[in-house]
């Protein structure tokens, strides 16, 4: 399994904060498309986003990043902190 | 103590001279102190703001504000530094973030904690969300001229 | 109310928070508050330092910092500022001077709070003397490095 | 009569903090010529110091600044406040 958290706007638009996936996809990238085909707002802030921004475990990650069971996944807008 | 312990989220509020005085704390050799603190506007993008409400990402923004903190270190020659940053909801005038850090001179001081600022608003995790007086919601835009200071620094 | 209330030549020490929370009063338009901070160091060129004693010209002192924060008010967009500077007798970690700007954005209140410092340094009739472990006194020489250090601002 | 102070080394050097002296001296540099005739101190700490700094009236002067009955004349070294 992998821990998916989603914040800010990303949490209010698709509905969740975090939730338990199976760790099948090999790369964010994949994990990415498989989320994607869940509607159309799944669709727009990940896949068609261009600002999106992406941690695996707690590092900033990009959608070639590997993934594999145990790690934190994260997706957000870019910070606006300070 | 906690793993980061120049790092602090918290919701309460901070008194500039307490946390000056811990970061001054065991270094005799300090001439210089710089601290930023950032304060809640009542007015963005031209509206009157009621409330800002800060979220963050637990874990992820400490490890991040202290490889900034780090970052700063490597760059300059400091004595200490401290990085206190609010979550939940503000108010105008209220304080959001300080950064404090101390040299033995003020050059050191001055460009680290501009530099620890400029990072911190385009990689660390937090994002506001404004509440307008008639009650509407935003989440606040990330700002081109931010990721712009934040490049002044690239070596 | 003196002449220039922006402006404090005194013996005693000051706090950090109650001038800030003075410098903000009556401003709720800030977003940023940024604050330098002198200390007394226990060692100066490479001699341990007991006593710091601070000298200045009174009338003129409080002109030229005057004439140093409207410059920096003129060269950015400020909503206020203040500087401290204590005279007298000071010992290692003592506050000596507080220069505190604050402004709408981050970037205004970094620049002119350095800007202040540097050409306080080198244009505030200050003088400090120091006081060895035996007891001999030295007037402190001006650096070099502060006069590079108010060149850097020239326009 | 001008007024004259002497600040920090050059106080202690001079062996005065300020004095009352008749204003018959057109520039500071007259003043300056005039007052070191008192002695090779005066001579040293005025006249030939490349780093003689002068204010008339709390404004930064020079040799060449007029100055006239009434005038405040400071003369110090570098500053080294902050």
């Amino acid at each position: 399994m992998i821990n998916v958290l989603y914040f800010a706007s990303f949490r209010e638009m698709l509905g969740k904060a975090d939730e338990q996936i199976k760790a099948e996809h090999s790369t964010v990238g994949a994990l990415i498309e498989s989320l994607s085909t869940r509607g159309e707002n799944w669709q727009k802030a990940l896949l068609e986003n261009q600002n999106l921004q992406i941690a695996v475990n707690h590092d900033v990650a990009q959608r070639d990043t590997m993934i594999k069971a145990g790690d934190e996944i994260a997706f957000f807008p870019p910070v606006t902190g300070g | 103590m906690s793993e980061y312990p120049h790092i602090k989220i918290q919701q309460e509020d901070f008194d500039l001279t307490t946390e000056v005085a811990a970061l001054r704390a065991g270094h005799k050799d300090i001439g210089a102190v710089v601290s930023f603190v950032g304060t809640v506007r009542d007015i963005n993008e031209g509206d009157e703001v009621s409330i800002l409400e800060l979220e963050h990402y637990p874990g992820m923004t400490e490890k991040a504000l202290e490889k900034i903190r780090l970052e700063a270190h490597e760059r300059w020659a400091l004595e200490s530094s401290l990085i206190i940053h609010r979550i939940g909801k503000m108010y105008p005038t209220d304080q959001i973030v300080l950064v404090a850090v101390s040299s033995r001179h003020r050059e050191n001081a001055f460009y680290a904690s501009h530099f620890i600022m400029d990072y911190l608003k385009t990689n660390a995790p937090f994002w506001k969300k404004e509440t307008l007086p008639n009650g509407d919601e935003r989440w606040v835009d990330a700002r081109i001229t931010d990721k712009e200071a934040e490049n002044r620094w690239i070596k």
